[in-house]
């Protein structure tokens, strides 16, 4: 299954079985019946704001559509509702509105209606949790005249566009009518209408056919969506997935283990298509904050990382790939090419212990606690494939795998000031859909402030006040000059050995034979971008 | 009459001291919101949800608060899109009264316990009967054996190699979901399996009790049929034991079918459970278990009367 | 007789199977039953009678039993002869309950608790006369009025557990008539019964045996009953037919060592008059020879002024006492050194009531109990505990007094750990010694209770009480269980006993000619209450109090010139002694007709 | 096993009730092949649970990459030999079990011991003492018993956490009722018995009377649902475990191999199916025993068990 994964690149990907003979093909094509997606969660809510979730996303971006969005195959930003933006500066962007379309609900969608529904998603008073990709500063929106819509960041945002391709467009109408309902019912302007979700079960939209992309010719995806409905169906276990597949009872399956997406390459009805992700794993281990003073002795933390085998880790994992000493993936802005994976030493481990012991730092009594939290997939083997690594180096461990209601206050500042002497490695999966450091870097690096309770997230365990205020310029830069610093900041990091990644994850989706998906990084499914092989 | 205002009395009582349990208990895991948004959460939005759901308020307040709303037939409201609330600060408004959550999943759980009840009592009553009328036979020992192994049978175990050799290998049937009656084979299957080995051999062994009575006796001097014997003197006095098994059997089904309703992805009552507890949803949590507790105190009185249906000689209410 | 035989049985054999070897119920039995005639068929627990009527019906197979041997020849009613033993089920299910029918010991468990009367009445028409609806009904009704039980009608409608136990009894007979067979089994009929019930159910059967002609198998352990009710009598001991003949020729001239044990054992109502004190029983090669006599003190041992104990009966929403059970009310007597005092009484009487309050296992409600200088209620449990070495008991069940988990050398020293007397070897000693003194050799003392006979266990549990050197004894139904010959040794040892040790007994019984045999003075209780109380001579010989008269009437004679026939059928309603919960009883005031013969008032 | 009815319980009394001793239930035992086959897993299982560390032919923790999901009887990289196969670790699966009975089987054992214990004492006492002690347990019972303890259970650890400790705890707070209450009406049938009667007529202690007098007569049933009980437990375990509110890794338990397992449940068939069936067998086996002990120590069927001629 590595195999697999590694034959595809970070360009999205599609890939094809085709078995059917298309011999009805000369015909216009006939509406398919319902699209079947075996999805593996059931989404919190199906508000605009949630249109960036990876959990919500698969479906809602059928349903609900942004002004850009990121082309599955070229990573580029492309006009939805918007047809056109441009950048005025560096916290601002206008945009164009696409002309004649319509909500669901009828209402029209006006550059008012745009302004107020942004205004909505990303204000600070809704503390939504979009905010966790909120920028420096604090995001409005105005119409400027009917077509044209102003986006404005309170500080310089050079992701202001990144930003801008996460929050659905919903009708004001719906907030002003009937508030409550917006979290459940989402009223959207894309090519399939919402309508029902049964908790527990499903949630279905049907085919939209005054969609606007039928005539628009800068639509995205095949522009003609093949199915009459689609039904997102919640199926967390795994096995359930890939048995509705098998049996027929849904055409899509998302993320398959890497074992079953193997196996499907032996099946007739089905295939397993992969590609990249913008997801990571990685161990965090406690460092300056409230941290065993072992783990400032930089021998100590060398020892760790070089006690454990990354590709081993990666290989465990399935579909993943390893990576190149850093958190993100090749492409993103500020990657740096020159750092090397950490490599797998055990050796080297021992003998760096060995020399701190000699200096009186007592070796023998760490106790590194390598912990999860249960909702992590595949998080068992992995906590305990690091302890057992940990443990050939002679490295104490202790391995954890606990609930959110334990994990998450321990991983916040809270949690390090109530436990002192901490010698933890947190073991989390995270994603950066943006193609740029600056998130990584902020939300894992910065020094958190322990008497400010606002800001993004305060997760990280790492204090240096260099960093933080090169960092803090870093931000605030554009184009090369914001590759470079980011460049330098990653190298900085990975020298400190703070934050060891484990794998970058591919995702995968069985489909049924005949069909033919486009995906991108972030893995949304969008009908539009499911076609029948030719 | 005055029996069952007791046993109601009682009941009530109970279930207002789980509730009290359940919302006190809850209290005790660390923050609520921050179990429900997650780590990354801000702090602007945790103290919206605190303030919007009351959590900030001294939890004798709270609680306070939340057995009057009780009394009023008002579980609250879930949590779930609790963070999202805008413009009115009152969670009330806007959020889904968790009672409707709960009482929406019902009947998905009531068709599988029917279903899977429906299977078992007459299966497991007939092959207890039988066991008993020839004890130690080959059919006897054929019974007990698949008895045992119905209770010794890790259920979600089955319930994925049925869904592996039936749904994957076969295609018969779906592997989940809700649906038409093709969907609620697997699961109630899977579920029946327990109840079928407990109704079995506790049919068995209260037939043998009654099978040695001296009354039996007298049927056969009087020259009635064996079968007769079996099935209208004998089973009719074994009732007792029977029901109360089922009774028993039927609680475990509305509450234990957590497990198989994961696997199958049945969306009752158990999932809705396994799912608020992963979010941490606490309201939804107190009426999930207070609406399931109903259930087994309904359950448990029904049993209690159909005692009297079947069996002359208890007067409710006399204790021994 | 020159009668042809409706059955006649010859060398049956029937065995069970268990964990060594087949144990043989029954071994070369063979007898005849004549049409229209009585059969008594005689012996004690483990004679094999019960099963060989059983075997008679194929019900053996049904416990695993197995006939191994002989024929069971019986005449059918077109005129065939059937050898039951080999008859197929299907033959069987049309001769049981239609050809023969069956009354077993114990009426209450005999029917079935879950169907009504009339049910369990008209199945067995259903099934061999194809009677439904309102034929059966009336049919039922009629068997009803047959068995003279009051209010039929509504009888039909009834669960067993709404009648008394004569009643079912009545019931089940007239179950056994429905299909009017031609054999009627009766396995203990009135066994399990009250004496008065005893009586009328005796003179039901006998008059229907009249009424319907048809021949009956009488199984009972009771000579009595066999002299009343028997034409012949068949004697049987340890599965094998020890002496045959007319009930005449057995009761007046038996031929067989057995039955002449066995007679000698059945104490006699009556044969006691002109004896002042109690009597040794008969027993084999002695014919009550008396050596020591128990004669009785006039110093007060107990006292028991006012005796009262209700059980209440909750109900209603809260749990309220609702009625009350008055089980023993205003009870008065004395026990005095070296004395026998009988309480005497039908089930629900209240006497053995009476002896657990004076033992305090049950707190009474009000009342004095003086034990020597001790007012017993006043002590606390710790005295009360050590107060519990002057006062013993010795309980009826043989089989459920002694501790099956404990080997009888630690039961029997258990008085003495308990109130820590000795240690060590003396215990086992001391045990030993009162072994040697009710009989047990020493090695029993390793043994456990299952590994003892049923009148051993019953020396065993009054041994036990003797170990503390007690004064006083309460003997709850002592005897009522053990077969006639064992009672016999142990009502002898009893009084061997008292007068050895100067003990005092408060022996209560249901059973008049024991009472009659052991007893110095005497107390018949009816309803909680005791209606009349005297010296011995003077209740058996000048009863006074009309309950008293009845119940002496009702205890079956050992003379087959009584015949049951002649007792009244009809039944007497058994007032309850349950009343509301504010009821007030009117104190026991007695009227002495002779000095210390006192009989209750109204 | 249909009972003697009215006839022989008295009349063949004599050759029944003799003693029975430890070679006539060791006799049944090996008369009976189901029984025996129970009896001998389960000492196989309890020599693998106390020895593990001897029996095992691999380690239970520790990483072995190279020899990921091997199938049953496969030869590993280094020679070793996988008998049951390997986990994605790479781990002997069947080392894992041996190790996973020690936390599974200890589980069921201690929760049992700790839910008997306490429900043993409370039960008898209340049983014989009766009075408002007896009222207030039987009511603690009757409600906790009428809780939906699944789902109970699944609370409670969610507040407190899974893990070994806490479900013994669990499972201690949830199931002393089930002994509580067969243990009161044992006492209480105890209590009108005649030898209670009569032990307490010879001046025995409350105390005395309660467990040397009553304990050792109901020790049969108790046994029987201390059996069961373990059995239930097991399996609750592994509910537990499987739904992540159970025993926490790296302590290795079935139901935990279970859930590790599904995600290969059709590549790697044996990750799954061996762990379900060492539970079942434990499980059906502790039944069978159950079973068994119940019909032995049935004064009504026991001797049919321990006959010798009456062949099965």
């Amino acid at each position: 299954m590595t195999k697999l994964s590694r034959v595809f690149g970070f360009a999205a990907i599609s890939a094809i079985i085709a078995v059917v003979v298309a011999s009805s093909s000369l015909l216009a094509a006939p509406m398919k019946g319902t699209l079947v997606v075996a999805v593996n969660q059931e989404p919190q809510d199906l508000a605009a704001q949630g249109a960036y979730k990876e959990i919500n996303a698969p479906g809602l971006r059928n349903v609900l559509e942004t002004l850009i969005a990121v082309d599955p195959v070229s990573g580029e930003f492309i006009p939805v509702l918007a047809t056109d933006w441009e950048r005025i500066d560096g916290s601002t962007l206008r945009f164009t509105i696409r002309d004649g379309v319509s909500f669901h609900d009828g209402t029209d969608m006006s550059s008012e209606a745009v302004a107020e529904s942004i205004n909505w998603v990303w204000s600070l008073e809704n503390a939504f949790t979009i905010q966790e990709y909120a920028g420096p500063g604090e995001i409005t929106a105005a119409a400027i005249d009917d077509s044209t819509v102003e986006v404005r960041s309170s500080e310089p945002d050079p992701l202001l566009e990144f930003r801008m391709s996460l929050n659905g467009i919903s009708s004001p109408a719906q907030l002003a009518n009937n508030p409550a309902r917006h979290f459940d019912t989402p009223v959207g302007t894309g090519p399939y209408s919402f309508v029902e979700w049964k908790q527990g079960q499903y949630w279905s939209a049907t085919y939209n056919a005054d969609w606007w992309g039928l005539e628009a010719d800068d639509a995205y995806g095949t522009t003609k969506p093949e199915f009459a409905d689609l039904k997102f169906v919640f199926r967390s276990e795994d096995a359930a997935r890939v048995a509705m597949v098998q049996s027929g009872e849904s055409q899509l399956a998302m993320f398959p283990s890497a074992d079953e997406c193997a196996r499907a390459a032996d099946e007739e009805g089905y295939s397993c298509v992969t590609g990249p992700s913008t997801t990571y794993l990685y161990g965090r281990l406690d460092h300056s904050l409230h941290a065993d003073e072992r783990l400032q002795d930089p021998r100590i933390r060398e020892a760790i990382f070089a006690a454990i085998d990354i590709e081993g880790i990666a290989d465990l994992y399935g579909m993943a790939s390893v990576p190149q000493g850093q958190l993100g993936a090749r492409g993103t802005i500020g990657f740096n090419d020159a750092l090397q994976p950490y490599a797998y030493n055990p050796e080297r481990a021992m003998e760096l212990l060995e020399a701190a012991k000699s200096d009186g730092v007592d070796v023998d009594g760490l106790k590194i606690e390598v912990v999860g939290r249960d909702t992590t997939p595949r998080i068992k083997p992995i906590v305990e494939a690091i302890g057992a690594m940990l443990g050939l180096s002679n490295i104490g461990s202790d391995i954890r795998v606990q609930t959110p209601a334990e994990f998450n206050p321990r991983v916040r500042i809270t949690g390090y000031s109530n436990e002192p002497g901490r010698q933890m490695m947190q073991v989390h999966v995270k994603q950066n859909p943006s193609g740029d450091y600056g998130l990584l870097l902020l939300s894992n690096y910065a020094c958190p402030n322990i008497d400010d309770p606002t800001g993004p997230s305060r997760s990280s365990v790492y204090c240096d006040e260099e960093f933080d205020s090169q960092l803090s310029e870093a931000l605030a830069s554009f184009g090369d000059e914001r590759g470079e610093r980011m460049r330098e900041l990653v190298q900085y990091v990975h020298d400190r050995h703070l934050i060891v990644p484990l794998a970058l994850l591919d995702r995968g989706h069985l489909v049924e034979a005949g069909l033919d998906f486009t995906f991108g990084t972030d893995h949304r499914i969008q009908a539009v971008y499911l076609a029948s092989a030719e | 009459m005055a029996y069952y205002l007791r046993r109601a009395g009682n009941s009530l009582l109970l279930l207002l001291l789980t509730v009290s349990f359940v919302f006190i208990a809850g209290r005790m895991i660390g923050d609520p919101a921050l179990n429900m948004l997650g780590p990354g959460a801000s702090e602007v939005a945790l103290e919206k949800l605190r303030r919007a759901a009351g959590l900030n308020d001294p939890i004798w307040l709270q609680y306070i608060r939340y057995v009057g709303n009780l009394l009023t037939g008002d579980f609250g409201v879930s949590y779930r899109f609790g963070y999202s609330v805008l413009p009115s600060e009152d969670l009330d408004e806007i959020g889904q009264p968790v009672i409707d959550i709960v009482i929406e999943r019902l009947p998905a759980t009531f068709l599988l316990a029917a279903v899977a009840m429906g299977v078992a009592v007459p299966l497991g009553v007939l092959m207890g009967v039988v066991a008993a009328a020839h004890p130690r036979s080959v059919a006897d020992r054929i019974v007990t054996i698949i008895a045992l192994a119905g209770v010794s049978v890790v259920q979600f175990w089955l319930g994925l190699m049925l869904i592996v050799f039936f749904a994957v290998q076969l295609g018969w049937l779906p592997t989940g979901g809700y649906g038409g009656f093709h969907h609620v084979i697997l699961p109630a299957l899977t579920l029946a399996a327990r109840p079928i080995g407990r109704i079995a051999q506790i049919t068995r062994s209260a037939m043998l009790d009654e099978m040695s009575k001296p009354y039996v006796v007298t049927a056969r001097a009087k020259g009635v049929r064996e079968w007769q014997i079996v099935f209208v003197h004998a089973l009719k006095n074994a009732a007792v034991p029977i029901i109360t098994m089922i009774g028993d059997e039927l609680s475990a089904l509305l509450t234990g079918a957590i497990l198989v309703e994961k696997i199958f992805a049945w969306p009752g009552i158990g999932l809705l459970i396994i799912d608020s507890l992963t979010r941490s949803d606490l309201p939804l949590i107190q009426a999930s278990i207070a609406v399931v507790a109903t259930l087994v105190v309904v359950v448990n009185l029904m049993v209690d009367f159909s005692y009297r249906l079947v069996n002359p000689r208890i007067k409710l209410g006399t204790r021994a | 007789m020159t009668l042809e035989p409706l059955v006649s049985i010859e060398s049956l054999r029937v065995e069970f199977p268990s964990k060594d070897e087949p144990v043989v119920a029954v071994k070369d039995v063979g007898f005849e039953i004549f049409p229209g005639e009585i059969l008594g068929l005689v012996g004690e627990s483990g004679s094999g009678k019960s099963v060989t009527s059983q075997a008679l019906m194929q019900l053996t197979k049904f416990s695993a039993g197995q006939v191994t041997r002989g024929s069971l020849n019986f005449v059918r009613r077109d005129g065939s002869n059937t050898d039951l033993r080999h008859a197929d089920e299907q033959q069987m299910r049309d001769i049981r309950g239609n050809e023969i029918g069956m009354i077993f010991q114990e009426p209450m468990v005999a029917l079935n608790p879950s169907l009504t009367i009339g049910w369990q009445l008209s199945e067995g028409l259903r099934i061999h006369r194809g009677l439904s609806g309102k034929s059966a009904r009336r049919r039922s009704l009629e068997l009803l009025r047959k068995v003279r039980i009051p209010e039929p009608a509504q009888r039909l409608r009834q669960y067993p557990h709404e009648l008394s136990g004569g009643m079912c009894q009545r019931v089940v007979i007239a179950m056994a008539l429905a299909c009017e067979p031609r054999l009627l089994i009766a396995d203990e009929p009135t066994t399990a019964l009250d004496v008065t019930v005893q009586a009328e159910i005796l003179a039901l059967i006998a008059m229907l045996r009249r009424e319907t002609g048809a021949a009956i198998l009488l199984i009972t352990h009771d000579m009595a009953v066999v002299a009343q009710m028997a034409d012949r009598v068949v004697v049987m001991y340890r599965g094998q037919i020890v002496e045959h003949g007319s009930v005449r020729q057995i009761l007046h001239r038996p031929e067989h060592d057995y039955t002449r044990t066995l007679l000698a054992a059945v104490p006699r109502i009556g044969e006691m008059s002109g004896y002042s004190g109690p009597r040794r029983m008969r027993t084999a090669g002695n014919s009550g020879k008396r050596d020591k006599e128990a004669v009785s003190g006039r110093e007060r041992l107990l006292d028991v002024r006012n005796l009262t104990k209700r059980f209440p009966v909750r109900g209603g929403l809260l749990g309220r006492t609702i009625a009350n059970v008055h089980a023993v009310e205003d009870v008065s007597f004395v026990v005095n050194v070296n004395e026998t005092l009988s309480l005497v009484g039908e089930s629900g009487s209240g006497k053995s009531t009476a002896g657990n309050c004076i033992l305090r296992l049950e707190e009474p409600d009000k009342g004095r109990i003086m034990f020597k200088e001790h007012d017993l209620l006043s002590l606390s449990r710790p005295v009360m505990r050590s107060m519990r070495r002057e006062m013993q008991v010795v309980f009826q069940d043989p089989y459920g007094s002694l501790n099956p988990q404990l080997r009888l050398l630690d039961q029997v020293a258990e008085p003495i750990r308990n109130h820590k007397l000795e240690t060590g070897t003396a215990v086992e000693d001391r045990v030993a010694s009162i072994f040697k003194k009710v009989g047990m050799p020493r090695s029993f003392l390793r043994r456990y209770p299952s590994e003892l006979s049923g009148g051993q266990r019953q020396r065993v549990a009054i041994a036990r009480s003797l170990i503390l050197n007690p004064s006083f004894i309460v003997a709850d139904e002592a005897v009522s269980s053990l077969d006639v010959t064992i009672q016999a040794q142990v009502l002898n040892l009893m009084m061997d006993l008292q007068a050895e040790l100067g003990l005092s007994y408060l022996f209560i019984s249901h059973d008049m000619a024991v009472v009659e045999r052991v007893s110095h003075r005497v107390a018949v209780m009816y309803q909680g209450r005791i209606v009349e109380i005297g010296s011995r001579s003077s209740i058996f010989e000048d009863p006074r109090h009309d309950y008293t008269k009845s119940l002496l009437a009702a205890v079956p004679r050992m003379n087959p010139d009584i015949r049951a026939e002649a007792m009244a059928v009809t039944s007497a309603t058994v007032e309850s002694p349950i009343r509301p919960a504010g009821y007030k009883p009117d104190p026991c005031r007695y009227d002495e007709v002779s000095p210390d013969h006192l009989v209750l008032q109204g | 096993m249909s009972s003697p009815a009215v006839i022989p319980g008295d009349e063949i009394a004599a050759s029944l009730d003799t003693r029975t001793t430890a070679r006539d239930y060791l006799w049944a035992i090996f008369g009976d092949r189901v029984t025996l086959f129970a009896f001998a897993y389960l000492v196989v299982l309890v020599a693998f649970t106390v020895g593990a560390e001897f029996l095992a032919p691999h380690e239970a923790t520790g990483l072995n990459l190279r020899d990921r999901l091997l199938p049953p009887g496969a030869t590993g990289s280094k020679g070793a030999f996988y008998l049951l196969g390997t986990d994605e670790l790479g781990r002997d699966l069947f080392s894992r079990l041996i190790y996973g009975a020690r936390v599974s089987v200890s589980v069921g054992m201690l929760g049992a011991v700790v839910s008997c214990f306490a429900g043993v004492i409370t039960g008898l006492t209340a049983g014989y003492y009766g009075g408002l002690y007896e009222d207030v347990v039987m009511r603690l019972v009757d409600g906790m018993l009428s809780l939906p303890s699944m789902l109970v259970a699944l609370f409670i650890l969610f507040v407190l956490g899974g893990g070994y400790g806490n479900l013994i705890l669990v499972f201690s707070v949830l199931h002393w009722m089930v002994f509580c209450r067969l243990s009161r009406g044992l006492a209480l049938d105890a209590r009108s018995a005649t030898y209670v009667r009569a032990a307490k007529a010879l001046g025995a202690s409350g105390p005395r009377i309660v467990f040397r007098h009553i304990l050792p007569n109901v020790m049969a049933p108790i046994i029987v649902l201390f059996t069961l009980e373990i059995a239930i437990l097991i399996l609750s375990e592994a509910s537990l475990s499987f739904l992540g509110f159970g025993v926490r890794p790296p302590d290795p338990s079935w139901g935990l191999m279970i859930a590790d397992g599904r995600e290969h449940i059709r590549s790697a068939w044996w990750l799954v199916t061996f762990p379900g069936l060492a539970i079942f067998l434990t499980a059906l086996s502790l039944n069978l025993v159950a079973n068994w002990i119940r019909a032995v120590t049935d004064p009504v069927q026991r001797w049919r068990w321990l006959s010798r001629d009456v062949r099965r």
